[in-house]
């Protein structure tokens, strides 16, 4: 392995350890030391151990190697603290060592750490996880406490030891949920580092948790702006593929690309208002999915999109009703022009109150906007109805008493006397 | 089922008023599911005048709608029919409360750009027919095509006094407001009658031309004359001869005369004229007179694309369940064009002279129709 | 004042006009004997020579456009450049046969008293002849050819020119003979212009009306004599459904003569092609060929013109077809516009865009009544 | 020089001697001495003299050379007798040796002798020479005794001689032209030798005599059937030339190509009916031509076209005037049907007389026929003159007095300004 790829690797598994406290929803510590000795065979050795929801052996070996399936007997029902050691010159599945357990004595919490090696400079390693650790503070989540310690043995006096806690989430209760927090973070981060939006409402969030009990796990899906200063990684091609799946057109979006540039996964929209930067993240995001991991994944994202939607029908208007609006302002010139054109007064009236309007005041202008305004809710509500689970309506003007069958017309002729 | 096809309102007020009311109502329904945050669905029966299965058990003939159509605004396509049928219905609103009339190409070229094609403005005048269970006329949409009409015939539209019969030569047009003529004639029936019976029948054309008519006791219509026939036939009681091309247009003609349109399907029960009988030309015509062959035009004109279309046109016709089941000698003649693979215009009958069709062919043929009966 | 335009008729008709008349059958009949007879004649000569046909061109460049002196009456004229059917050139005999194949046929047909439309003129040709008239077009070709070489209508040649043409208002008409026909009465659908000249010459014509309006469409003439226009502008109200026939022209023509008083006004659509129906009321066209000019009839554009567009909505504005373009360019071209013609031409093609009256509909059925009556008042027609 | 071309230069250089006989207009003698000794250098002496016009060394070297210009001082007024031998085994011009030349002493011939040798077989040579001089006497030459002796010195009593005469030509006067004498020679062959022709009558030629000062010759052209048999040699490229050159549409005739084939020309016709043979001859019939004189048998072979079709209209009426004829029925149908339809006796009864027809004997076909005839004959009339010489036809209608004529019509003329 080459050095440089050392500190992406070990910020992937601070990631997973972090992941895995933070699921498992009690208070517990991630602990990161980094010890560097002459005297050793490596110069450096990298400890990362967390007392999360316990991992297992074949979540590393996804690190290198395809995986068929991902083992579900790992978490915190696990009567053992696991511990691994990676070997960085090792190939296949020697890399990875599972060093003796220890046992939890019966406590409710599972634990993992992991060990490996390397010749790769300590400062550097050092600053690169003190920066990534400053980013993960934006999940704002406080049950987790973060050791960072780093230690040279041959100096002495040089024991490096910080706490990351999440300390900026006063302004939220304690019972919030990991996506409330999570959400507040990312929020806090955006406004912080973000474009050009000067206040917090501007910004839309959409979250969703999602969970899928084979895994024992939850998925949390946000889209929120800003998403590549976040992610340390380049997207995987499996999540790459989930995000292609997505049908954007009820969002009103149109995935144009997904590209990959400097080691950042870029999506291109189509036809994108200038002001609007949309990116997302999913937590965990992992590097390759089982088919059933992947459908977990599209769906929290659905979701997520779901609930932004919800919250922000305007801006996330299905391109199908996006045209359909289109159609509103005539629409509500022709019905305010049957209103009005009539010669019935009494019919007027009726249709103006219905519209919550005075007669005295009523001037074509006001009549048609008020009738578009509603129009338009109508096909924003629709919108937000998933396709298929639209309630059947009562006709319109309509009695039936014995519904035929719909029939398609193939032959769309037209006679020669129909003038 | 009867109650939705009514044209003729039980109540004894004017149709126009019934429909205002509809129209009205129907506004105030949208309105209604509107201030509500519904989503309107608008209910559409669709008719037919036939089906492609000819031996199928069908109920074409039965005047029952045959499907629905839902209209919504959850689509796109809907949406644009929902503003071109509200936008006709206002214009139909406007026509009914200031009594006047228009034609289909009218009303699409009020708003071009919104209609965007007459064929979503026909459309949309079927959709409201069907939806506020009337004629077109009714609407006070009338025909803008040309019909013409000649011979021994005498009637008045309004004020106007439609002499044929002192000007023989001169094709009349056919008076666009047929409803005022039923009126005048039901309120003064003997006088309308009492010239007409100078007749013997009524014979359909397809095109106008003097040829037809020298010596005859006839009356003369030229297409899009739907409703004016059927008054004629309604009143007047007189066999009907339909003389169209030998070719798939003309045959359309016929059997839209004798069954309907499809377009029109749901009104077909006022429209159709049940015992027109084809006169000709028969495509076994062209041995039995003798039409030279330069004048048979292949099911082609050259060009491979139109014989396909004429070929295709007739096939699809074939498989009309009416033809099987009511009229199976036409069915017959059809099938013969296809084999023949040639047509021919009306035209074709009479260069041998002039008067052929007047003097020898029409006469004979309705000889020959009458015998039949 | 119809001195006057008999004047410059006659002054034009001495120069370099040739037409075509509305002749009697018995008439038409002896033209073409002393067609044979002189076809015999040279024939048979000491010199036999097969005579050439003179025909007088139908094309742009035969056209001339006369923009009156002594009135304000403009038209198209062809002049006496001659276009020949000669048998002795291989690519003009068949040309040259079809006229006189044309000829015979018309012969037996008035010698029958008959008339034919020009379909079953085409069949009796194409069963006759089939090599020399593949197509409808051929006939239509060489029927002009005929009238430009016996220089009588088509009409009375036999063949039938069924006029497509409508007149309703404070106008009445009598047949010699026969009742009178009063067009206020025709209901909507106003009285049918026949294709008989012959008879149209004949008619004896009433009006007290004051203007004679012209209208583009169908249906814009159906709403207006369903709405009795007529008797709330004293007018008549004509319409030859697009582009005007002969017989349309040709009673209008009578009309403007008979009561040369009467403005003619047209209500046209907003686009090239209404303006070129206009022009075609207005100066004739050189495709009617030489029975074209006479009927030419000082029309006055009443609308809809550039300065009614703003009474238009937006969703009656369609963009300009390509058609639509070159029939400007053909109307700019044509020398024939005055300069007011010409800008409106110009803003149409600069705007793109066109619309039809029925757009004014916009404002409720009674108001095209009040637009057309407002623009009378102020004489707002050019 | 192979053994076989011998022969043919032979032949060649007797027809050249013949034309110089016949072209001198005076009585002359063509004299072909063949002598076979084993004692000479070649075994056969061929000695080609004549009386005619004389010639000159480039005639000559022609046969072998391409030459700039063929001198023009040869002819009766020289005052020798020329003299050459030609050298079988030389190369260049000194195949050619001239010989020194007689005075004529002031009589009024001129005259040439040729000689060569060669080792080809006397009786070969002398049977094909003898079949040539039958054939040439088809050219009816009163004025031209051919002399032929060969003798075998070897054998005594060896000799043989023979004098061919023009003796056939009795039912001519004794006044006739060349270029008459020749016709009847070519009519008498055709008839003798020819295919289905049973009688003179259905022969055609067309001959014509075109002369050209600088020359100082005269060239003949005759349209004839069976040129090949004439001719024993094929048509030089030049000549080929001249005959793809002529517009053979005006004299209704379809020139497909030129074949070569065994040593004959043959000229393929398009369209040509069965049982017409078409060939033709030029005499003389030079090999390489110059362009002045490459003109002149153009000319003369249109003239000699010209005149077939002026006395034979009907077979050679150009294609234009063909297609134009096709016409006639139709036009002459329609014609007959407007005078005999008419109801009127008097335009009919003048319509018949203009026809030389009685009222009595009018049938429709007789009618038919009649006008056809003349429409024809207009045609046929028409078609023999030049086409730039055809004056314009009268106006159907005169009394259109100044008329600006545009002649040119097209099929498919349109008018426009239809807007
Ligand atoms: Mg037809
Ligand atoms: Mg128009």
């Amino acid at each position: 392995m080459e050095f440089s790829a050392v500190p992406k690797l070990c910020l992937h598994l601070i990631s997973s350890a972090y992941q895995r406290c933070r699921l498992s929803g009690q208070i517990c510590r991630l602990a990161v030391i980094l010890t560097h000795s002459s005297s050793s065979h490596s110069s450096l050795r990298i400890s990362i151990s967390d007392t999360g929801i316990g991992c297992c052996l074949e979540e590393f070996q996804d690190l290198w190697f395809s995986s068929t399936d991902v083992a579900d007997n790992w978490g915190i029902r696990d009567t053992e603290i696991h511990s691994y050691q990676i070997n960085l010159k090792g190939s296949g599945s020697s890399r990875i060592t599972r060093l003796p357990s220890n046992t939890k004595n019966g406590a409710n919490f599972s634990g993992s750490e992991v060990y490996l090696s390397s010749f790769v400079s300590l400062d550097i390693l050092l600053a690169d996880i003190h920066t990534f650790m400053q980013k993960m503070q934006i999940l704002k989540i406080p049950n987790v406490a973060i050791q960072l310690v780093a230690e040279d043995c041959d100096v002495p006096e040089s024991r490096y030891e910080k706490v990351f806690l999440a300390n900026e989430c006063k302004q939220l209760p304690m019972s919030a949920s990991n996506l409330e927090l999570l959400k507040s973070g990312i929020e806090d981060y955006v406004v912080k580092h973000g474009n050009n939006l000067s206040t917090k409402e501007q910004l839309k969030v959409g979250t969703a948790c999602c969970t899928n009990n084979r895994l024992h796990t939850e998925l949390v899906m946000e889209a929120v702006l800003h998403f590549k200063d976040f992610s340390p990684s380049t997207i995987s091609r499996s999540s790459v593929k989930v995000l292609q799946s997505i049908d954007w057109k009820t969002y009103g979006l149109n995935l144009r690309g997904i590209v990959e540039q400097d080691g950042v996964t870029l999506l291109e929209w189509e036809n994108l208002p200038k002001d609007i930067h949309i990116d997302m993240t999913t937590i965990p995001a992992p590097r390759k999915m089982p088919p059933l991991y992947r459908n977990l994944v599209k769906k929290a994202v659905k979701l997520s999109l779901d609930d932004l939607k919800a919250n922000h029908s305007q801006a996330f208007l299905s391109s199908r009703a996006l045209q359909i609006r289109g159609y509103a302002p005539d629409l509500a010139k022709t019905i305010a022009g049957l209103i009005l054109s009539s010669s019935d007064l009494d019919f007027q009236g009726e249709c103006l109150s219905l519209l919550g309007l005075q007669f005295q005041e009523v001037g074509t202008e006001i009549v048609e906007s008020c009738i578009e305004e509603r129009i338009v809710s109508v096909i924003e509500m629709n919108d937000k109805k998933p396709q298929n689970s639209q309630q059947v309506a009562p006709f319109l003007f309509e009695e039936l008493e014995d519904p035929v069958q719909e029939t398609e017309f193939q032959e769309n002729d037209f006679s020669p006397l129909d003038f | 089922m009867e109650g939705k096809r009514t044209r003729f309102p039980s109540e004894s007020q004017p149709q126009s008023v019934i429909l205002l009311a509809k129209i009205k109502e129907f506004t105030r329904a949208l309105l209604a599911d509107l201030t509500n945050g519904r989503s309107p669905l608008i209910l559409i029966y669709r008719f037919r005048s036939y089906c492609a299965v000819p031996n199928a058990n069908c109920f074409c003939a039965s005047d029952l709608p045959s499907g629905k159509e839902v209209l919504t605004l959850r689509r796109k396509s809907h949406a644009h029919r929902l503003v071109v049928m509200l936008r006709v219905m206002l214009v139909v609103q406007k026509l009914l409360q200031e009594n006047k009339h228009s034609s289909k190409r009218d009303i699409y070229y009020t708003y071009p750009s919104l209609f965007l094609d007459q064929s979503v403005v026909d459309q949309a005048i079927n959709d409201i027919c069907i939806l506020m269970q009337c004629s077109r006329h009714n609407l006070n949409v009338v025909s803008a095509g040309k019909g013409l009409i000649m011979g021994w015939i005498r009637f008045s539209e309004g004020e106007r006094i439609f002499d044929c019969i002192s000007s023989p030569n001169t094709a009349h047009l056919v008076p666009v407001h047929v409803e005022e003529v039923q009126d005048w004639g039901e309120t003064l029936p003997n006088l309308c009658i009492d010239i007409i019976s100078v007749a013997r029948y009524i014979l359909v054309v397809e095109k106008e031309s003097e040829t037809y008519l020298l010596g005859l006791s006839l009356i003369l219509c030229i297409l899009y004359t739907k409703r004016f026939l059927r008054l004629l036939v309604e009143n007047l009681r007189l066999p009907v001869y339909c003389l169209v091309d030998c070719d798939p247009h003309g045959f359309d003609i016929l059997t839209t005369y004798r069954f309907g349109s499809m377009q029109m399907a749901y009104d077909t029960k006022h429209l159709r004229v049940p015992d027109i009988h084809w006169l000709g030309a028969f495509p076994s015509d062209s041995e039995r007179y003798f039409v030279p062959n330069q004048c048979l035009l292949p099911l082609t004109a050259e060009v491979l694309l139109i014989f396909l279309l004429d070929k295709r046109k007739v096939e699809a016709m074939l498989l009309r369940c009416y033809l099987q089941r009511e009229v199976p000698q036409w069915r017959l003649e059809l099938k013969l064009m296809l084999q023949k693979g040639v047509k021919f215009e009306i035209e074709a009958l009479s260069v041998h002279a002039l008067s052929f069709l007047s003097e020898s062919y029409i006469p004979s043929k309705i000889e020959s129709e009458v015998s039949r009966r | 004042m119809e001195d006057l335009q008999n004047l410059t008729l006659n002054f034009f008709s001495d120069q370099e006009l040739c037409n075509a008349d509305i002749v009697p059958p018995s008439q038409v009949r002896a033209r073409i004997e002393v067609s044979v007879l002189n076809f015999l004649k040279i024939l048979n000569a000491s010199n036999p020579a097969i005579s050439d046909l003179p025909l007088i061109q139908r094309k742009y460049s035969n056209s001339r456009v006369n923009h009156g002196l002594l009135t304000e009456l403009s038209r198209v004229f062809l002049s006496n450049s001659v276009s020949t059917r000669s048998l002795m050139r291989p690519n003009a005999a068949k040309a040259f046969v079809r006229v006189w194949k044309v000829m015979e046929m018309c012969y037996q047909i008035l010698l029958q008293e008959k008339r034919v439309t020009q379909r079953e003129l085409f069949y009796k040709l194409l069963c006759g002849s089939p090599h020399l008239f593949p197509s409808q077009t051929h006939v239509n070709r060489t029927i002009q050819d005929l009238v430009a070489l016996l220089r009588c209508s088509r009409y009375s040649l036999g063949i039938m020119a069924s006029s497509r043409g409508l007149i309703a208002g404070r106008l009445t008409l009598q047949e010699p003979g026969n009742d009178i026909v009063d067009c206020s009465l025709c209901g909507s659908s106003g009285y049918a212009i026949s294709g008989d000249l012959n008879l149209l010459e004949k008619l004896v014509l009433n009006s007290d009306a004051r203007y004679v309006i012209i209208v583009e469409k169908h249906a814009i003439f159906q709403r207006l004599s369903e709405d009795r226009f007529f008797h709330q502008i004293p007018s008549i109200l004509i319409t030859a459904k697009g582009y005007p026939d002969m017989a349309t022209r040709f009673l209008l023509y009578r009309i403007n003569r008979a009561f040369p008083d009467l403005p003619v006004l047209a209500l046209m659509d907003w686009n090239p092609a209404g303006l070129a129906i206009l022009c075609t009321f207005k100066f004739g066209s050189v495709g009617m060929g030489l029975e074209a000019y006479r009927y030419a009839c000082n029309v006055k554009w009443l609308g809809i013109r550039g300065h009614d567009l703003p009474l238009l909505p937006d969703q009656s504005f369609v963009p300009l077809k390509p058609k639509d373009l070159q029939i400007a360019q053909s109307l700019i071209s044509s020398g024939i516009l005055q300069d007011n013609y010409k800008d409106e031409v110009a803003l149409m093609v600069q705007s793109g865009r066109r619309a039809e009256i029925e757009a004014l509909y916009f404002h409720g059925y009674d108001y095209l009544g009040k637009y057309i009556a407002k623009k009378i008042v102020q004489s707002d027609y050019v």
